[in-house]
């Protein structure tokens, strides 16, 4: 990384920050706060909280750590980072979790005032880490006693010490500003509208902590490194910060609307799938009916209630609901009805690790139910292209009439970063297809192209039929015959293998072939884009292919495939999109395996790929 | 499309060309036919209807009711018919099941759509068997029952419908059976007409794999005795000469033999199922065989809001205050910030 | 394996190493706190417990209670219990559930061991809230109730977990509350004493996502008014002074003032659990805040064969028929033919 | 097919008898009677009844029909056979369904009394098809009025007409007795013992009609050629008449009693499972306990509950209630708990052709959880072998303390054959590991060769300790460590892998080495033997292996495979075990699929190795 003294501050490409704390210090707080004021400059960014398990742990608890990273640059940002370059920690449990991972030489911000014997105990800490000097020589090591100083500076306020404790976060906020050169108004803004109203003092002493923290960092003599960022070039445009679940919601709505459908949400509550019941339930006034169902099976089934009924149904869960929608998956597919099934995955098996990532049910997305009944399948890669990912899946299920399988995870669904809206013009269109009217309906009668079915909707005169489960032939009768049901199977594989037709071609990022190719789905995207941008850049023959279907694969990835000489396929599982891939193509497909709950590192994955490389 | 009725509808309006495939003798043909003769008294056109069912003899339902239908999964109907009467309020929903289907494996969604209120009318054929995948007990058969999977006889204690329905304070409760058409289109009407879910319990006969299980209350010989049905203002009287009675003694009911040298009349509890209270309907409900007579006919009929009209209704009140928002209101909010051409250009100044 | 304690057990015995992981002032560590104090009072050695539990926080339960324990899956607690209780009868199984894991995803397990009266002691935390979920409404939260997944306020008519449990003729109803460990061992003492299931919803605080959801009943404020202990031999009494006491009028509970100027103590309803009407426990069952006051204790206990030991009994009675199978009379049976060496060779003449 | 006259009958290898009727004629009754004649002969032999859908259709109708194949033979019988030789056609109806099965020039009986015009009618006859001549050109045609026969045989009797017309089938059962010079003692001892007691006039009418039609036949002129079967020759030993769903249940029992575990089956009700919990429930003086569950889901759980209190917890469904049992199976797999999960299979998607077979699961046995859980599979491949599956099953399931997958079909389940008894001591035996007495009890310590952890069953003092869902350490405690569920995701996968150490070598049908390798699983076997077989027979290079485990696949697979230039996977599905084998050994393995919701023909399978074979 080029340093370069200039007017006090050293210029980096990019920096990684990480806020760990108490759950009740606030550090999310401090994350959002200080993502909005990088926004503004503009930087690149991205973001990604890092929750305690899902029960609030006793204060001061290693299980009681909440942190929040946000990784901003002057380039193009795609993921939250590796290692952070800057941590603060605001306790001793905070610094026993997050310092393993901080760069060597990287800058250690702590809350000396928490070092307590009790807070050390808590935290499993022998003798006070501060007090040994290797740290210091290992970091850049800024020991603050934030405590005391936000009690000194609240000292007037009429607030109880325990409200005015509560501003220490904005301490560590204000000096992080200082450090990295961010504007303070920002924050200032948000805080007055926030709570000005209902507690001004409140917002006031916030507002003074924080500029403490600034100035502190600017007269003491504690510090003199700063770091700055400068500008990114983004693409010019219109922005909007968005998180995974948040955008996923809104490519929903914007599905539905396109063809004017009603859209019904039916979701059962699971981590890391709640926030998109919870979020589509506030935008009531877009006409979003919502259904906190009883269990997930009965969450399908309200979504596929809906559908038949003729509005677009929707549901979502993680893992273990998805292993419960499986039979009514059956039955969608059975009916060809349009529905949209969101797993966002979680690390497993069973209950598993429900607040950490991984991308396992790729495989049981396919292949997770009896009969044959293949199903479309689409990947969400970063948390603001969750939108186009709902949107397509949309597409796909309204165009065939066919359940779709929406595959996102926990790190895109928590993750956030600016997101650059499509203006109105650039929605792809679709249309639903119509049932013909001459002649009496045959509900499974097929478009000629699409080979979809066309839906008739119950209020329909004229269109009276029966669905079900069981084998049918064209006209919708129930059929046991030899030759219907090998018909009706090849119907329903050639219609789901035929949306492949609608995908717009494969974009290769970097050269058509090569030494290595890096095939890669889900929220790998960042962390692989990043490693083979980088490798390009030191001139290596690597390219990557990013698969948005996973079902059906894409048909020209097979020609692609053929013109590297490796192919590497990592992923946050033990081969699943690696096995798929030998299995059609016969391609000896390596697979990059990692189940930690946790993203790949650029590191790992380049490291990976440059031992593929003939030397 | 089919040309559709331009007459007044009538039952052959919703007779399929489907053949039914119950055995013969089956209970199910009589239900069917009352359901047949109610649909086109109800004044809601044929296309109007959804005819929804989980799986079962009784689940084919559907298939032989001509108007929309959907024969859904083992268990699952409610949530479909939940969905259906969510998504679109205006379609009149019936739904299906039996006391496996509905009982067994679906008593959840069954609890769930009776407590949340959902307008869905939900017949349950009640042969107190497994008819479909040939004879095995199910949980309203009673202790006892010997079928191929219970060779020394059933242990567990059958749910009684009723007072499951109760437990889970359904708005609407009745009873009816399989071989008194006239009674079951009278109970279907006030289903229908019941703005909220509506509980039926049909005594259904099977006659391949537990023929004759209601011949006990229902047969020519013991009816009279043994069935009570159930008028509002009436007194709860059975016997061919109305001359047995339910009387309550202390919190237990019990059947007395009336006037001439038995109770008074007057001591005979009356028929009401206009919001009666819970401890009534319970004692109906758990009226039984042999000890006591059968009720037949509407327990109760309470009023409170359904669950789609409320959902329906936060979307109309959340649009007065913020209007019906459109895709661009979605998406452009007031948090969006613009990056000109200009600022687009990379690497100026740090903010000082 | 480790040491076993030659001493009597104390509530230390049933402690786990585990530190607990609730949030700090949850109601769920009083509830632990008194079923640690309760299991060395039964008289069971501690490797004879099971603690079974479904998802949730209340269901983390099992980790710190050191026997026996099965962390399974949301909702299906009562499935494993019911295996576990079927295969060793010996054991003491103790179901932890929660309103959403015991009456949302779980309703249909809970109603099935409820009336197949498996001998298990049901727990159910109710928080009226999804704790691990972080704080969206359950299936017991009122009417109204405004979370993260109810904006406008839940829509759905919440379930009365004890006329769920009535509905299901469970044989043993009874309810407690976090904040009185006294009552809480109590209870669970009746309900280990119970031969069949028991099944007690105990109110519970969620300081983070629920707080004070109880108060209305049992704060310091409140009590005294509104909850009324239900004690056989006693009249329905509360209030300080105990001066109000629940009378029916007709078929409906009321509450009046007793003594001087109010009602004579005689027209009071006297507790009675032992094999109570039915009617009785809907009365019970259904008195809810504001109205009436809130009963704590054991609403009832009734007498019925328990489904293992039904299924173990005819185990012994096909046995005491047959004798107990050996591998080769279940191999070697009379149906079988011999062929020996001589007819195994081919191409004989054909039979005439 | 050899001719050669001899004391009036015509010799054959093998014949193939249809008998089909109404519901209500008793061809089930007829079919197995036959079968047991044959079986003293005794010849080789296998049955298959082919059932209406699930509902009694109206008598005499085309759905109404019900039928019973019997294949008896002088050689090695591996099928029901495909073509029936002969057809005996009880009514109009079952003559319209069956006709087209029947081999050109066969043998075609049919009750003409019954070919009334209102029979005709339902059946969807135009005109009496017994009035064209071209039915007695193609085929044998023999016309009795059975119906008539029969009333006249009984007419001194005391019974009711419909009673009397009840014993038409032992008419048509008589005379087939005296065209394939079968014994009548074996049915009038079984007639006389089951209604002799309760109902001796109606056994008597039975025996007199049987006779009559067996003098009949003696008698009139009506027909001459009779065929012969001789003795077939069978290994010599101890045989029994067996169903699939039978010998499965006894598969159980026997792997359970060989530990001495107590057994508890859990099951819900569904076509075509049921019969595993009925005849399970006839053994309770096995010690044999069974629960019908409220669904499939309680049913797994209570199968897991027992195998956590110490029993072996089985359960058994369908495809529907696999779909179900999907979430339970994680947690039995993160819990490591020993359990065994029947799956018999019928037609899908959702409800499907339920009373029609398929091979359509494998994949969902495979990959139908979320997560990373990978899960022992072993099949099935005729009626008896149904036991030794379920035994190996048993076997691994308690030897490695894990759930396991046993698959099975309906054309499996139902079909019977006879059996060779093993004897008792050729069992393979297994020992369940035990918990470790020194130390304190680690749940998930594992043996160090099988990798399997040692259960600690309560009751038992001192071992007390908690399982569940959630990730875990060796010590059994709950771990969100990043190295942790890496280490244990390896350990649970290696555990399975490592299972293939205790197979015995594959047996290759045929050569090592050839043109053609037929590669098979499940209920194919029979189709697969015969073909390859007599391909074999005729020269060809061609050999088969059929598969008893589908997961882990066995650890000589890949050797063989590579010794042979195509290979072939027939399945009753769309690819499944031909996609595993090319993404597992990147083998061009070609499949042939049928999805009819019956068995290949051997014919079938012949045709499409000789398309492969270069000439
Ligand atoms: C998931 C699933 N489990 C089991 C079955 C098999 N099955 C079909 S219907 C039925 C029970 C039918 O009983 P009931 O609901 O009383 O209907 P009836 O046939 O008696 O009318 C069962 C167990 C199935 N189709 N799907
Ligand atoms: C199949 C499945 N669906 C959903 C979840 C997510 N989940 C875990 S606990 C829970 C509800 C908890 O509520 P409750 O049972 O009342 O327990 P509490 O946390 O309030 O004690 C939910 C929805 C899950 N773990 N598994
Ligand atoms: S099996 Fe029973 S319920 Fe089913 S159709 Fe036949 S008679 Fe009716
Ligand atoms: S979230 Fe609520 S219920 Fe869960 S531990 Fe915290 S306080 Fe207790
Ligand atoms: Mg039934
Ligand atoms: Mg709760």
């Amino acid at each position: 990384m080029e340093k370069e003294k200039q007017s006090g501050f050293e210029e980096r490409r990019s920096v990684v920050v990480r806020f760990a704390g108490d759950s009740g210090d606030g550090m999310q707080t401090v994350g959002e706060r200080f993502t909005d004021s990088s926004v503004v400059v503009p930087n690149a960014i991205a973001t990604f909280p890092d929750f305690p398990a899902e029960i609030r742990a006793p204060a001061g608890t290693i299980p009681g750590v909440s942190a929040f990273q946000v990784h901003f640059g002057s380039r193009e940002i795609l993921t939250p980072g590796d290692e952070p370059d800057a941590l603060v920690a605001m306790n001793p449990a905070a610094l026993k979790v997050h310092l393993e991972d901080l760069t060597q030489g990287g800058l250690l911000v702590v809350n000396s005032g928490a070092f307590t014997p009790e807070n050390l105990r808590m935290a499993g800490y022998e003798e006070n880490p501060l007090e040994d000097p290797g740290l210091a020589g290992k970091y850049e090591l800024v020991p603050i006693d934030i405590t005391e100083l936000t009690r000194e500076t609240l000292k007037e306020s009429g607030l109880k010490t325990r409200d005015k404790l509560r501003c220490k976060n904005f301490f560590a906020l204000g000096f992080s500003y200082w450090v990295y050169g961010r504007p303070l108004d920002p924050t200032i803004r948000f805080v007055r509208e926030k709570w000005g109203a209902e507690l001004p003092e409140v917002a006031e002493a916030n507002v003074q902590v924080l500029k403490a923290g600034y100035f502190f960092g600017e007269t003491s003599e504690i510090h003199r490194n700063r770091y700055m960022v400068t500008k990114a070039a983004v693409r010019p445009g219109r922005y909007r910060k968005i998180s995974g679940n948040e955008a996923l919601v809104l490519g929903l709505i914007a599905g539905a609307k396109q063809v004017g459908k009603e859209l019904v949400y039916s979701g059962y509550p699971i981590t890391p799938a709640s926030s998109i019941l919870e979020m589509a339930s506030s935008y009531k006034h877009f006409g979003i009916k919502t259904v906190q169902a009883e269990d997930e099976i009965a969450a399908i089934g309200i979504a596929l209630g809906a559908s038949f009924a003729g509005a677009i149904g929707v549901t979502g869960t993680s893992g273990p609901g998805m292993c419960l929608k499986s039979e009514f998956l059956g039955l969608a597919a059975s009916s060809e009805l349009p529905l949209v099934v969101c797993n966002i995955q979680r690390g497993g098996p069973s209950t598993g690790l429900p607040t950490k990532t991984e991308q396992s049910d790729l495989l049981q997305a396919l292949f997770g139910r009896h009969g044959e009944s293949p199903l479309p399948i689409v990947a969400a890669m970063s948390p603001s292209d969750c939108f186009s990912a709902a949107y397509e899946a949309t597409r796909i299920a309204l165009t065939y009439t066919t359940p779709v399988i929406l595959l996102s995870d926990l790190y895109l669904a928590n993750g956030a970063e600016p997101w650059r809206l499509p203006e109105r013009d650039q929605f792809q269109g679709f249309e639903v297809p119509k049932p013909n009217t001459d002649g009496p309906y045959r509900p499974f009668e097929r478009h000629p192209e699409t080979l979809a079915r066309a839906q008739a909707l119950p209020g329909t005169p004229g269109f009276e039929h029966r669905l079900g489960g069981l084998e049918k032939n064209d006209a919708g009768e129930v059929s046991y015959d030899r030759e219907n049901h090998a018909h009706m199977t090849r119907q329903r594989a050639a219609k789901i293998a035929g949306i492949a037709k609608s995908y717009a071609p494969l974009i290769i990022n970097g050269e058509p072939e090569g030494d290595v190719l890096v095939l890669s789905w889900g929220g790998t995207y960042g962390a692989v884009t990043s490693s083979v941008r980088s490798l390009q850049a030191e001139g290596f023959q690597v390219s990557s292919i990013h698969l948005r279907h996973l079902n059906p694969l894409p048909d020209d990835l097979a020609e692609t495939l053929r013109r590297f000489k490796r192919v590497l396929v990592p992923e946050l599982n033990t081969g699943q999109l690696a096995m798929l891939v030998r299995a059609r193509y016969l391609v000896d497909a390596l697979p990059l395996n990692k189940m930690q709950g946790r993203p790949f590192r650029v590191s790992e994955i380049r490291e990976a790929i440059l031992n593929l490389i003939p030397s | 499309m089919t040309t559709t009725p331009d007459h007044p509808l009538t039952k052959k309006d919703f007779v399929t060309s489907n053949d039914v495939r119950w055995c013969p003798g089956c209970g199910d043909y009589a239900i069917l036919n009352a359901l047949q003769r109610t649909f086109p008294e109800l004044g809601v056109p044929r296309e109007n209807f959804a005819v929804i069912s989980g799986i079962g003899c009784s689940s084919r339902f559907p298939y032989y009711m001509n108007t929309y239908g959907f024969h859904t999964i083992h268990g699952r109907g409610p949530a479909v018919a939940t969905g259906t009467k969510v998504a679109n309020p205006d379609l009149s929903v019936w739904l299906i099941t039996g006391d496996g289907d509905g009982l067994s494996i679906g008593g959840n969604h069954l609890l769930h759509i009776l407590r949340r209120n959902v307008n869905v009318n939900i017949l349950l054929f009640n042969n107190r068997i497994y008819g479909l995948t040939k004879g095995q007990y199910s949980p309203t058969s009673p202790v006892g029952t010997r079928t191929k999977s219970t060779p020394m006889g059933s242990v567990d204690n059958p749910i009684n419908p009723l007072l499951f329905a109760l437990g889970a304070e359904s708005t609407f409760i009745a009873r009816t059976y399989d071989t008194n058409v006239k009674h079951m289109v009278s109970v279907f009407k006030a289903a229908h007409e019941h703005e909220g879910v509506s509980f039926i319990e049909i005594l259904q006969n099977c006659v391949i794999f537990n023929d004759k299980t209601w011949d006990s209350v229902y047969s020519r010989q013991t009816r009279d005795d043994e069935l009570l049905f159930l008028e509002d203002g009436q007194p709860l009287l059975c016997g061919k000469d109305r001359n047995q009675g339910i009387r309550l003694n202390g919190l237990t009911p019990e059947k007395v033999a009336v006037g001439a040298g038995g109770a008074d009349i007057s001591e005979v509890l009356v028929h009401d199922s206009i919001e009666p209270s819970p401890l009534y309907t319970q004692l109906l409900a758990q009226m039984a065989y042999p000890e006591l007579p059968t009720p037949m006919g509407i327990l109760r009929r309470i009023n409170r809001p359904t669950y789609e009209t409320a959902v329906s209704g936060q979307i109309e009140q959340a649009r007065a205050r913020k209007g019906s928002g459109s895709l661009e209101e979605l998406l452009y909010t007031d948090d969006c910030w613009f990056v000109s051409e200009e600022e687009a250009a990379a690497g100026t100044d740090p903010v000082k």
